[in-house]
């Protein structure tokens, strides 16, 4: 029974899939589209199916399939695990895939191949699940690998633009240096504990007593950079903002919602490894409190309505690592939740402004839609809420905690983290300013067209907001539903509830203050003194250098890109050709020997019988003489 | 019923085929290889039920040599290998009108008989003579029925044969110097010499030369991207799919339990080297402006990766370098394939003149980006069960030949990639691009089909080969 | 015995058939003749004999030499059919000089008096001679002719001056007795010196360097069909009454003169080879790829004691592939002065039966499985191996690989030039003669043991 | 009648033998008259034959003496063959200079 | 020093100096007939070493068929003038060089080798007179004496087949 259901659950998208590749074109856009949908509302039935049953039984699921790969000491099944975690994982990857989709039939209505976008979509779906509800690491590698695919598919969705190719292009690598330190990750533990299997793995490390740490922390290191590059964290996230030249729904699906934060999953699925490489969880911290504050600061002055939002992303899942590199798994599964919620429905939001703009992406370029596009403007506006961690929204619960924990252990890291915050505060604002308030500053043309998006987009909307509006119920300071219900994936007793005392309230304080700074600054600038940002050629100085996001493309350009390519053209120019000549040139001075050496074959006959007589002496002096 | 049937069915095909005259040829040839697998499938189903199919009789009494045909699972593979992708290929020529074609397709059966001999032969002198004779059809299909400039073909061929050719000719010596000590060519003679480190050492080598050239590792590849480029595509796949795996394997069946020590002593050099491959392979394909020569650097990339797993001395290494090797002869033959559909479009095969062919063919750019993505080892083909199989075994050796040899999945995605967004992607070309035709689909989704299937069910061929990779690797350990 | 006095008498008959006018049927006539001494020689193989106070010696290796040298000869007389086709008036002479020729030879094997291994080599040259300055309106064939007169006049010297110093040490032509006699007293130092003089003139004939400047001249301008004989059946033999000659003279040669017959191997093969390199006329290559074979079939007299049936196998490889692409090369210049490889230009599409025969034979030559030429190689290699030339084998490999690159011009040109002249006619007897070569070649390397075991 | 090898003794014969025979190879390799490179050769030959003798002699043997018989035949028909040459050459070139003969070469 | 040896002596400078002046000489004519005198003088060996047959047979073969042959050559040819041009410089150079270097080489060789130890004992059996020699030529000799036939026969076709036009040449 479970297994039929699990494979349901996987398959049904994955039978969106393949009606999409094959009749989507002939049954055409919305009927493709509406497959699409059901396939993954069905996958989101089963899951809370699944999320009840366990909830209920406490009981992990584990359902094996087939033998897939045979390695010396182990083999590897392929196999599902339907724990606490992956069920979470499915309700809202399922849940928010299945409103993404929706959103999509109207949003995608426009484009010729819109079945194709849906069979990338489901198979996106199928592959996250695949991700989620793997038993073992390398399941869970083809999910990884395989969303790496699907987002390459759609940043390149609209392929005869080179310029998002080149995005898809770089996602897809970027990803994969990630992948090959999961892969190194993989080996590791695979050799030392004999099994990639999470629930053995799990019995091993807990019940093994002697542990090799320095391998186990090398592991540990390897599976983060591999998180590093699914996740977008520092040095591996730049190729997210690029991804957003995809579709917007993609970009709230794919590069907000789910798929970024399979790094969380995966550490958060593994904890018992990491936990046992303290070192490497301070880098994690480091790590997230970095990226957190280096996507803000670059978040605050782009004007692109996407990039800002991508930058904000890239700044909530380092938050989110700062919480797993602290140990407080369960604070930052919560985190990916509300986030999620949020997040996609920012996103939504910016795609039906776009979509109402057609196409518009620049800011500079908005402005006073709030008159028009109410509902999405009050759905923004919560998440925007949110995300700045006003209370009662959702973000407030889950960024608090964060920075509760990042104070009990560290309190640069708080800061860092508090910064960001203000920071995602202010610039979330200015967004909002300046798309919704004062007066539209596109064109007549523009103007003429907007419209509040069609219900297939605002019904997610809504229902979005109303989840990052709710969301921070799941795990309330004080009595968290969350922390209990994930508490036995954890090997450590899971971080004690709080007691609240007066630290605690005051660093929540702090926060909403921070938030409603950074709400006030954006005001003061966007709305009292009705600054538009810049145009590109004009900005100066540290923006400068901030609007160009520190140069680290360029950097990673010159470092990487443009001296491998001229080390290939080296390669290809010189050593390939010394290397052909060096060989072949020992055929070139055996002919130039033979063709010297007919002279010698002057056709006297003198000199033959010279030769004769002078070989004829050699030997025989050689042999009766010298001898 | 033995193995030699197969070897019979091919040699008869090829005169077969000869006599059936130029509008028959194509289809008498595919008739015969379509056999000749059926044949083998017959066998493999009898080596299961643990039939003997092993063929030996005595051929020449001084020197004692032997018309000795075993099949163990790891022949088997190969066989398999050889013979499904056979009928592949010449399905896949169907498209192209070959001058004499009679005797076009006689050589490739021919080239089949001798590569399928290669893998069966277990007297290391019937050995070497398949191993030979199948150069002499590739060297006359690329040479007779090539692209490009004829002059430099001829260069390129004559190279080509002379550089092989020299490889093996070292490789009869050491041959020949086994005979002295063991008074035999046959196989397990030949495992239960012992020799001293020195001698090894020399066999080792000598080995090594002709399975370097062969394969080809750095640096003695140079002969491959312009001879995989002014070939034929039918010759090309041959070489890439089957002949270069004749390499590999031989390193699994000869070099190494005929060399232990030596293989023990050095296996760092080794690896590394194929290593080097790897990633000078992919570095390589970066930027190269012709299509055929870049999918023949990508072929360099995977076989280094491939090579360093058999000299890992692991089965991981061992079965992962089959397992790979089987995946990427499958992949090698489609993507050569791909770059023959193009050409049959456009009659280029400059990368700069290509672009946009997705817009225009669906069918055609699906096709294709699968088959990149199974180079590329994504996970669910069957290249990554190999790659990883590989991967983990290195990892056992050390850790950084995994990362080293690992970088193949960053660099390879990378050079793919650019290589599918410059051929595929883009604006629509202003040539137009007929979608595949029946014929062209059918060959690509078969292959498709195998790698897909066996991406996530390897087991079958997993537990074909795992016994006798595991008999080798005794051998190999026999003295430690 | 009775092989060579009935290839006498073959050779009168072919005079008498002169006399009598009957032209036509001395080629038919002569073929069956040889086929019939062939089967006498056969008769022969397994009753070895001395006959005449040990003039002839019938052995086992005699024998099957013999054998080679007549089927050798029936290959040749078959070709002078179409070959002599302008010069009917003299046929008669030709086949007589060729029966004669192989009576030579056949004394050359299997001599047991220096006397007849004297007398043997010198009708063989003088045949050659002959046969080399026989078309005599060419200067080609002339200055041939004449180079090769002189010099095998000059090597003949030698060679007796050799025998001459053998005779002085042991006072007897008998080679049984000069074998006794080697073996027991102590010999005065004419008597090494001479081996060393009669091998040297050997290698004269055989072309080995540095004696062999001779060849490829003599190569070019003789007739091809002389050309064919002696890159045949002349090395062939030269090089089988050498072995046969310091295989029964003296039981073990001493290390030195080991280093000597190695430096000679080397020099020759490689020297052969590279020379061949460059070369334009075909007839030529050949030449020089004869050098480089006498390189390898030197590497036999190394270790005598096992190599006899290597040598009968090698030179048999060598010889079929060699009469298989002579008679190919008779039929493409037929018609032209000169044998240039642009003669061969698209011979693959004009004739593809005879370029794929010249094609095997060169293969056979270059040593590719499946011809006789592997195997042959292969068998040398093993044999020098056993015995411990490695350095050897070593530089007969390398040279294995350079002779490929002059091989494959010829094949190149075949396959890959355009045609530039129409072929016409189909020669009966050429075909006939190439396509049995070849297939014979074939069936050697099918069949190794056949002829290796035949000595063993 | 005393037998004149124990007043001349082996040796002298060999040398002068020896020294004929070089005269003879000296002559090959030093005129370009194919007619006297021939005489040379005779040169060579009845060096040997002079050494057979002696052997002969020395050995008190027949064989040596019969061997020149075979010797003097072979040089006849040498002869006979090389004048034969030399004449179509002459027909032909009008020369019997051994230089002008380096048409095949390389 | 006895008779004999003066004998020898002055026959083997006869000898040499007439073989040296045969390929000295610049007219052919004159090389033939020092070649001529040489011969005799060898003739003059084989007498002194009591070989009286082969003495005559030698005059009668070398100076009455062979010698003739070569002057019937060379009038025929017409080169009884002192016109041939000496070889380049180098290759007389080479002649030289090589002319010594074998005769040192051999005669070193001869030198050095262990001297014939022993007198020379004569048994007094007849081994050279044309008896004896007949009985062995024609007994034991029987078939290299035949095979000496072909020998003559072949360079008897040979030289028909160099002389003879060809008859189809229309």
């Amino acid at each position: 029974m479970n297994t039929n259901l699990a494979l349901l659950l996987l398959l049904a998208p994955f039978l969106g899939f393949l009606f999409n590749v094959f009749f989507g074109k002939s049954v055409g856009k919305t009927a493709s589209g509406t497959i699409g949908t059901r396939a993954v509302a069905l996958s989101f039935a089963v899951s809370v199916y699944f999320f009840l049953e366990i909830n209920q039984t406490q009981q992990a699921i584990q359902i094996q399939l087939f033998d897939w790969i045979q390695i010396s000491n182990f083999k590897v099944d392929f196999g599902f695990l339907l724990d606490q975690l992956s069920v979470l994982w499915l309700l809202f990857v399922t849940g928010i895939g299945a409103l993404i989709h929706m959103y999509s039939i109207s949003y995608m209505h426009d484009d010729e191949n819109m079945h194709k976008y849906f069979a990338y979509l489901n198979l996106f779906i199928f592959f996250m699940i695949t991700l989620v509800i793997g038993s073992n690491l390398l399941v869970l590698f083809i999910g990884w690998e395989g969303v790496g695919l699907c987002s390459y598919l759609l940043i390149g969705f609209w392929h005869k633009n080179q310029e998002f190719n080149d995005a898809a292009k770089k996602a897809f690598i970027m990803n994969r240096i990630g992948d090959l330190g999961l892969l190194i990750g993989i080996f590791i533990i695979g050799s030392l504990f004999s099994t990639l299997d999470y629930a053995t793995l799990k019995t091993a490390i807990t019940g093994a007593s002697d542990l090799n740490m320095y391998w186990i922390s090398v592991a540990a290191f390897a599976l983060f950079i591999g998180a590093c590059g699914k996740s977008a964290q520092i040095p591996l996230y730049t190729w997210l903002p690029d991804a957003m030249a995809g579709p917007t729904p993609v970009s709230a699906l794919i590069h907000a919602a789910t798929m970024v934060t399979a790094g969380i999953f995966m550490i958060t699925r593994l904890n018992y490894v990491f936990d046992l490489a303290p070192d490497v969880q301070n880098i994690i911290a480091i790590v997230g409190a970095v990226t957190a504050l280096v996507a803000a600061t670059i978040a605050l002055v782009q004007t692109d309505i996407k990039k800002v939002l991508a930058y904000s992303t890239v700044s909530q899942l380092g938050l989110m690592f700062l919480a797993l590199g602290l140990g407080a798994y369960e604070v930052a599964v919560f985190h990916v939740i509300t986030h999620a919620f949020f997040k996609a429905c920012l996103f939504l939001g910016s795609g039906s402004v776009i979509h109402a703009l057609h196409g518009e992406q620049d800011m500079r370029k908005m402005g006073g839609l709030k008159k028009v596009m109410t509902i999405t403007f009050v759905t923004f506006l919560i998440s925007s809420l949110a995300i700045s961690g006003i209370p009662p929204f959702s973000g407030f619960f889950s960024k608090d905690e964060i920075l509760l924990v990042a104070f009990e252990h560290n309190k640069i890291l708080w800061f860092i983290a508090s910064l960001a915050s203000l920071m995602t505060a202010f610039y979330m604002f200015r967004l909002l300013y300046l798309t919704f308030f004062k007066e539209f500053r596109g064109t007549a043309e523009q103007k003429s067209h907007l419209h509040e998006s069609p219900t297939l987009i605002t019904f997610p909307l809504i229902v979005l907001a109303i989840l990052a509006t709710l969301g921070g119920l799941i795990s309330l300071p004080t009595n968290s539903w969350l922390n209990n219900y994930l508490s036995p994936l954890f090997t450590k007793v899971a971080t004690e509830q709080h007691h609240f005392g007066t630290t605690e309230y005051a660093l929540m304080f702090i926060a909403v203050i921070g938030g409603l700074v950074g709400i006030g600054i954006a005001y003061a600038k966007y709305i009292k003194q009705s600054q538009v940002p810049a145009e590109d050629a004009e900005i100066t100085g540290f923006t400068k250098v901030l609007y160009d996001k520190y140069y680290v493309d360029e950097i990673y350009d010159f470092l990487f890109v443009k001296s491998i390519n001229g080390l290939s053209r080296f390669f290809r120019d010189y050593v390939e050709t010394t290397l052909t000549s060096m060989v072949f040139g020992l055929a070139k001075v055996t002919n130039e020997i033979g063709f010297q050496g007919k002279k010698l074959q002057s056709g006297s006959i003198g000199f033959y019988l010279f030769a004769f007589v002078i070989g004829m002496c050699a030997i025989v002096t050689y042999l009766f003489l010298v001898q | 019923m033995n193995v030699s049937i197969l070897l019979i069915i091919l040699f008869v095909g090829a005169f077969a085929t000869y006599l059936a005259g130029d509008k028959l040829a194509s289809k008498v040839a595919l008739f015969f290889s379509l056999s000749s697998l059926g044949c083998a499938i017959v066998l493999l189903n009898n080596f299961n039920a643990g039939e003997n199919i092993s063929f030996i009789s005595q051929w020449i009494n001084q020197p004692n040599i032997s018309f000795a045909l075993q099949a163990d699972g790891l022949s088997i593979a190969m066989i398999l290998l050889t013979l499904a992708l056979a009928p592949i290929i010449i399905f896949s020529s169907f498209g192209n009108v070959y001058k004499n074609a009679k005797a076009f397709y006689s050589l490739i059966l021919f080239m089949v008989f001798a590569m399928a001999g290669t893998f069966l032969a277990s007297d290391g002198l019937l050995y070497y003579i398949f191993w030979e004779l199948a150069l002499i059809p590739i060297y006359f299909i690329a040479l007779i029925w090539g692209n490009g400039d004829a002059e430099e073909r001829k260069k390129a061929m004559v190279k080509f044969f002379i550089y092989t050719l020299a490889g093996s000719l070292f490789m009869l010596v050491g041959f020949v110097y086994l005979y002295q000590q063991a008074g035999s060519f046959l196989l397990e003679d030949l495992y239960n010499l012992n020799l001293s480190v020195t001698e090894q050492l020399w066999i080792f080598l000598a080995f090594f030369l002709a399975y370097a050239i062969k394969i080809p590792l750095i640096p003695f590849h140079t002969w491959q991207a312009n001879v995989y480029q002014k070939a034929p595509t039918v010759g090309t796949m041959l070489l890439s799919g089957i002949m270069l795996k004749m390499g590999l394997y031989s390193i699994i069946r000869w070099q190494l339990p005929l060399a232990p020590l030596a293989a023990e002593e050095y296996k760092y050099i080794f690896i590394s080297l194929g290593i080097a491959g790897v990633i000078y392979g992919s570095i390589v394909a970066l930027r190269q402006k012709d299509l055929k020569k870049l999918l023949a650097y990508s072929s360099l990339a995977h076989v280094g990766l491939i090579a360093a797993g058999t000299y890992s001395l692991t089965i991981d290494g061992l079965r992962g370098a089959v397992l790979q090797m089987i995946a990427h002869g499958f992949v090698v033959v489609g993507l050569f394939f791909i770059s023959e559909i193009i050409f049959r479009r456009y009659e280029t095969r400059t990368i700069a003149d290509m672009g946009g062919i997705r817009s225009q063919s669906p069918k055609f750019a699906s096709m294709f980006l699968l088959l990149v993505l199974a180079s590329v080892s994504l996970p669910t083909t069957f290249n990554f069960v190999g790659e990883f199989t590989v991967l983990y075994g290195l990892s056992q050796i050390n850790i950084w030949f995994a990362l080293l040899g690992g970088t193949t999945i960053i660099l390879g995605a990378y050079y793919m990639l650019k290589m599918y967004q410059q051929v595929m992607l883009g604006e629509t070309n202003t040539k137009a691009f007929v979608d595949v035709t029946f014929q062209e689909g059918l060959a690509l989704v078969i292959i498709l089909a195998v790698l897909f299937f066996f991406g996530m069910y390897p087991k079958p061929i997993t537990d074909l080969i795992t016994p006798s990779l595991e008999n080798i690797l005794t051998h190999i350990n026999r003295i430690n | 015995m009775n092989t060579l006095i009935a290839i006498i008498g073959l050779g009168v008959l072919c005079l008498l058939f002169e006399i009598f006018e009957l032209r036509k049927a001395i080629i038919p006539i002569t073929i069956i003749g040889l086929l019939a001494v062939l089967g006498l020689n056969i008769s022969e193989f397994n009753s070895p004999a001395a006959y005449y106070n040990n003039m002839i010696i019938v052995s086992k290796f005699s024998t099957a030499f013999s054998g080679l040298f007549i089927i050798l000869t029936i290959f040749l007389v078959a070709l002078s059919h179409k070959f002599y086709e302008h010069q009917q008036s003299k046929i008669s002479d030709f086949i007589a000089i060729k029966i004669f020729l192989l009576a030579g030879t056949v004394a050359m094997v299997s001599f047991g008096n220096l006397a007849m291994f004297f007398l043997g080599i010198e009708v063989l040259s003088i045949a050659l001679y002959v046969l080399a300055a026989s078309n005599r309106l060419s200067t080609k064939s002339n200055e041939a002719g004449l180079k090769y007169f002189l010099m095998g006049s000059f090597a003949s010297g030698i060679i007796l001056f050799g025998i001459c110093l053998i005779y002085g040490a042991m006072g007897s032509f008998d080679v049984i007795e000069i074998s006794e006699l080697s073996q027991s007293a102590e010999l005065p130092v004419w008597f090494p010196i001479g081996i060393v003089l009669v091998t040297i003139g050997m290698f004269f004939k055989i072309a080995a360097v540095p004696f062999h400047f001779w060849a490829p001249d003599v190569y070019e301008g003789s007739p091809t069909l002389t050309t064919a004989l002696m890159s045949t059946l002349a090395k062939v033999v030269a090089i089988a009454t050498l072995f046969k000659l310091l295989t029964i003279m003296n039981a073990d040669i001493s290390p030195s003169f080991q280093i000597v017959l190695v430096i000679i191997s080397m020099a020759s093969m490689t020297v052969g080879n590279i020379m061949a390199l460059r070369q334009v006329n075909v007839k030529r290559i050949l030449a020089y790829s004869g050098i480089s074979h006498a390189g390898f079939m030197i590497m036999t007299l190394l270790s005598t004691a096992n190599t006899a049936g290597t040598l009968l196998y090698y030179t048999s490889a060598y010889a079929l592939a060699g009469i298989a692409a002579f008679s190919v090369i008779i039929y493409v210049c037929k018609n032209n002065e000169n044998e240039d490889m642009v003669n061969f230009h698209g011979l693959g599409k004009t004739n593809p039966l005879l370029a794929a025969i010249l094609t095997a034979s060169l293969l056979s030559m270059a040593g590719i499985p499946i011809f006789a030429g592997f195997f042959a190689k292969l068998f040398l290699f093993n044999n020098m191996l056993q015995a411990g030339f490695v350095a050897l084998v070593i530089v007969a490999v390398i040279n294995s690989i350079i002779s490929v690159g002059y091989y494959f011009k010829i094949i190149l040109a075949m396959y890959t030039k355009e045609p530039n002249e129409e072929r016409t006619g189909t020669p009966v007897t050429i075909y006939a003669v190439a396509v049995i070569a070849i297939v014979l070649n074939i069936a050697l390397g099918l069949f190794p043991s056949f002829v290796l075991d035949l000595l063993a | 009648m005393n037998n004149i090898l124990n007043e001349i003794g082996i040796e002298n014969y060999i040398f002068l033998s020896t020294i004929l025979f070089c005269i003879g190879v000296f002559g090959v390799l030093y005129r370009r008259n194919a007619i006297i490179v021939f005489m040379s050769i005779e040169i060579m030959l009845n060096a040997v034959n002079l050494l057979f003798v002696a052997f002969s002699t020395y050995h008190q043997d027949a064989q040596g003496q019969i061997f020149v018989f075979f010797s003097m035949a072979v040089a006849a028909a040498e002869v006979a063959v090389g004048l034969a040459i030399l004449v179509s050459i002459f027909r032909n070139l009008g020369s019997i200079d051994i230089n002008n003969l380096k048409n095949l070469k390389g | 020093m006895s008779t004999i040896l003066i004998i020898f002596c002055v026959l083997s400078a006869v000898t040499i100096a007439t073989a040296f002046l045969t390929i000295y000489s610049r007219n052919p004519i004159h090389s033939a007939l020092y070649l001529v005198i040489s011969f005799f003088s060898i003739a003059g060996h084989y007498l002194l070493l009591n070989s009286q047959f082969l003495a005559i047979m030698h005059i009668i073969v070398y100076s009455g068929a062979i010698m003739i042959l070569f002057l019937f050559t060379i009038m025929l040819m017409n080169l009884n003038k002192e016109n041939e041009v000496h070889k380049p410089r180098i290759t007389r150079l080479g002649a030289i060089v090589s002319f010594c270097l074998i005769s040192l080489v051999l005669i070193a060789i001869f030198i050095n080798s262990k001297p014939i130890v022993g007198e020379y004992i004569s048994t007094g059996a007849d081994y050279q007179s044309i008896k004896v020699l007949g009985l062995v030529l024609l007994n034991e000799y029987m078939v290299p004496f035949e095979f000496a036939s072909i020998l003559l026969l072949v360079a008897m076709i040979g030289s028909v087949l160099l002389s003879k036009k060809e008859k189809t040449e229309k």
